[in-house]
């Protein structure tokens, strides 16, 4: 696999050297500077939004560091989360005297850097919530829903919750908020072209030429089935029918739809996905609220697709609805 | 490989060569190690642990003045490098060794046994997985147990790596209990974890 | 090369159909529906402008209709020229009695069929102007300039055009800025990895696992040379080294960059190759007026990027800062 | 294929035969063209042939009644199948076609040579290629100046299909001199350029 890099070490600080040049938006900062947060810092008496996670996402994590969403974010290496200092920082960047929530996907690094990082700062009176992503269905049972991974539905989270504490919520409320966002929102991906680690020598999985897996992780975690290529409306119906099975108890009919690409599939093709998505909602009688199609939570150069319902109320639509602004995307 | 076999304790000395070693195996055996990940993982725990074990390995411990600052200095560098499961888990068992050896200069190979068991028990604490679950614990839980009443370097060593070695073998054709690989306990058979497999070749090309 | 798609026939009309399924903002019309305008139709009193290519490129090019932007885009098969009557709808849906400029890309199939429906319209009193993009340095020399084809530069003229004909600017004036901005843009791009025509049975090139195509075309024609994988930097260097012995006479130290994706390289790359152009054209003495980075002209799945310099004076600089909103491009 | 030789003129019927023979020849040879397209341009010629063909095939000219009327319906039908180059170049010598032929309801074998110079004359002009530049117009030309003097569809068919393979073979070792092929004519040297190819297939298998 070809990449545009230099030393395969110096990948992640390269790239968040160019990021905060491209966008002046976005200022890093931290100790080994290895966290993005919003130019100009933490407002005071606005609740605070952290988030953190390993690299090889963009847009994710970095990249929705800005109004109505992140006040920061601390980032790992390729696929590894963030490490404690970082997290602490985040936190810190994040704290405008209100409270600190940390949202972020539910692995276990994360999660392990992130409690430790909570507990240390407790000591010098931050107080944190955590919240965590917790979308992909495909990623453990229904039964043990607490447990799955978080993937592309989080960043429905983070604009619920952001658009919440723009508007001064306070930690409770806004915690509430993205808990709501998270339960009320389920994803399955499928990869149809493997990714591959900057350091490491070969691809972190492999397909044949016609095979995709149904299910896959967002780090190439083997998935639910692995099978030959389907055309693009069979895909969607069956991952349609995996999501509205899981459906939570006496969700809404109405839904923010996301149609995620994982970095190498075109647009055209995540368009073609949706025309599907739509009118297969439609047949069920679900509306969509808002229509989300693009490369927001990718793999690198993974290709494939993943689809997102989150089943709003009114509260979570017009929070999905806010104005927004950070450099992937902005609601007007 | 070393026939060295004589140290009467474990000191701040013998943990430098014990970080050189690690990061030499895990140099030499990064790329197998991500490619056992990408079977279950995200094929990264080789890169992250030559990346960790290298930040040991240039972490200065010479001037520290007991084996728990030692530790904790480790447990630093190795915590700046990486955020992964793994990684953290790691160091997470370097700060139980840290404030197990507060004070002290030296510890007997005898003293290793209840180190590895705080070590390990840090480790359950922090990552909420149990023994059984076919990861990095269960190595590490039989290599503590294969350490009680040894006190020479020589059979901790040759101990400790057959103890790794035998666990991996053991659970190779168990289903992986923990994270993704739960949801293709099937595909997991016949799988070596990732996290044990380290472990198991640090202890055989390690001190 | 796996895609999700359903009939490979039908690969344009279902991406169209989700385009405009997820985007309200753009309208499908015209009597084969291979035109997308705003919703709502051409503003009286603004000088229209119409657009127009082949399919595969999105966002380029219907992802471009919107405030500022565009008006009406017509809209081929996959790296075929739009149909003559789809040119002559798009320029009849974009004017607004004030004139229509046709800007898009130097191919032959489009020009022709744009000349014809330029010719035709005539009759109907629609007066046009065209402007072609040509920005692509690898496809003809210096001497021969008028000959070189559009690519990813093709946007920024959109940009000031649009802007230009919001505010109220005649024709004549609205022509002038995209002309200027044209003569003012120069691209190159690298190819990493192939891209697949939906109906093909394999794809249009083929390189070797560590083989790269320098001033590669957006189609996937040949370029200048083809040789092993550099690292980003020395990539980066050759391209901007290029860029500028070709700038034109009397060139600005002031620009806007362009680093674009071409369909399935990641962000992350894209942010290395950035800070790699924004410390070498420091060194040069040039400042970044506006940095773009991320997939705005692609090749469906082709990995790759190109690197694209508008040398700006204050009028161009004003214009590309000027309001803007479109599906994939906001400028706040 | 055919051993139909006797048709005394260029009719309506004729020209359905033609479109369904040019589709088939098309669908058959699809990637064969593509892939010639793929080395020197954006490999889509075989695509959007087999596309257009099948317009011009479906498309119902039983009821035109005169050749000109015919050639428009297949103008029209293949103008609204693509817009590339190629395409467009081809609807527009069907056009001219049908300015040529309006009011006929046939014509002599006889009058194909000035039929084809006629539309090879629109082609330069809509196009802005010249004869030498290693386009389908050399062959186009190459045709034209074949079928002067014959008057039967054997001898039509065997020297046009003549005609346009030498073209291609003559052809071959030059470089290319438009498009963006032009950048690398040495590259070009040795391909046989898609849209010369495309006719020549067409007049070897068609009728
Ligand atoms: N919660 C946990 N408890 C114990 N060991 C774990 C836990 N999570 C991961 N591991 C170990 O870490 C290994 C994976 O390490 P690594 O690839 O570095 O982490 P990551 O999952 O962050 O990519 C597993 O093979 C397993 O042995
Ligand atoms: N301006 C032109 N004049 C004559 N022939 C042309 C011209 N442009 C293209 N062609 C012919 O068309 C062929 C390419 O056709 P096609 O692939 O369908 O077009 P496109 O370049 O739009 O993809 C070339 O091989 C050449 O023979
Ligand atoms: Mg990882
Ligand atoms: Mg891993
Ligand atoms: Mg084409
Ligand atoms: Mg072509």
């Amino acid at each position: 696999m070809k990449k545009f890099m230099n030393r395969p070490a110096d990948y992640v600080d390269e790239m968040l050297d160019g990021l905060v040049a491209a966008h002046p938006s976005l200022e890093r900062c931290g100790a080994s500077r290895r966290v993005i947060r919003r130019a100009g810092g933490a407002r005071p008496g606005k609740v605070g939004i952290a988030s953190g996670g390993g690299s090889g996402h963009l847009p994710l994590f970095t990249g929705y560091v800005g109004h109505g969403l992140l006040d920061s974010c601390s980032i790992g290496n390729v696929f590894e989360g963030p490490n404690l200092e970082s997290c602490m920082e985040a936190i810190q960047f994040a704290d405008g005297g209100r409270g600190v929530l940390c949202l972020y996907g539910n692995y276990g690094g994360d999660r392990m850097n992130f409690d430790m990082a909570g507990e240390m700062l407790e000591a010098e009176g931050i107080v944190t919530r955590t919240v965590l992503g917790t979308d992909d269905i495909a990623s453990a049972g229904p039964d043990e829903a607490a447990k799955r991974r978080g993937v592309a539905g989080l960043i429905l989270a983070y604009k619920t919750a952001g658009a919440a504490a723009e508007a001064g919520a306070d930690l409770d409320d806004v915690t509430r908020i993205a808990a709501k966002t998270v339960a009320a929102t389920r994803t399955i991906g499928v990869a149809l072209a493997p990714c591959q680690v900057p350091t490491a020598s070969a691809p972190t999985f492999s397909l044949g030429p016609d095979e995709i897996e149904m299910g896959m992780g967002i780090h190439g975690e083997p998935g639910i089935w692995r099978d030959r290529l389907k055309p693009a409306d069979a895909l969607v119906d069956e991952m349609l029918e995996r999501l509205i099975a899981d459906a939570p108890a006496g969700a809404s009919d109405r839904v923010v739809v996301l149609v995620n690409g994982l970095g190498a599939t075109p647009l055209e093709e995540l368009f073609i996905l949706y025309r599907r998505v739509a009118s297969g909602l439609g047949e069920r009688g679900i509306s969509v609220a808002r229509p989300l199609v693009g490369a927001f939570v990718t793999s690198m150069e993974m290709a494939g697709a993943s689809i997102s319902l989150c089943f709003v109320d009114d509260e979570l639509e017009r929070l999905i609805g806010a104005p927004a602004s950070c450099p992937f995307w902005i609601v007007p | 490989m070393s026939t060295t076999t004589t140290n009467a304790a474990i000191t701040v000395e013998l943990l430098r060569n014990a970080a050189c070693r690690a990061h030499d195996a895990m140099r030499r055996n990064e790329q197998r190690l991500n490619e056992a990940d990408g079977k279950l993982g995200d094929g990264d725990t080789g890169s992250m642990l030559a990346r960790l074990t290298e930040a040991l390995s240039r972490a200065d411990i010479a001037q520290a003045e007991d084996l728990g600052a030692a530790f904790a200095l480790y447990a630093r560098a190795g915590s700046a490098a990486t955020g992964s499961s793994l990684g953290t888990l790691l160091v997470t068992a370097l700060l139980a060794a840290s404030k197990a050896t507060k004070g002290k200069t030296a510890i007997g190979w005898n003293e290793l046994s209840p180190l590895v068991g705080a070590a390990l028990e840090a480790m359950i604490r922090r990552g909420g997985a149990s023994l059984g679950d076919k990861t990095i614990l269960d190595a590490v839980h039989a290599v503590a147990e294969a350490l009680r009443e040894v006190s020479d370097q020589a059979t901790a060593r040759r101990l400790a790596a057959e103890a790794a070695r035998r666990t991996l073998d053991d659970f190779r054709d168990k289903p992986n209990r923990i994270g993704r690989a739960r949801m293709f306990a099937e595909r997991s058979i016949g799988q070596d974890d990732p996290g044990m497999l380290a472990l198991c070749i640090l202890l055989s090309d390690g001190p």
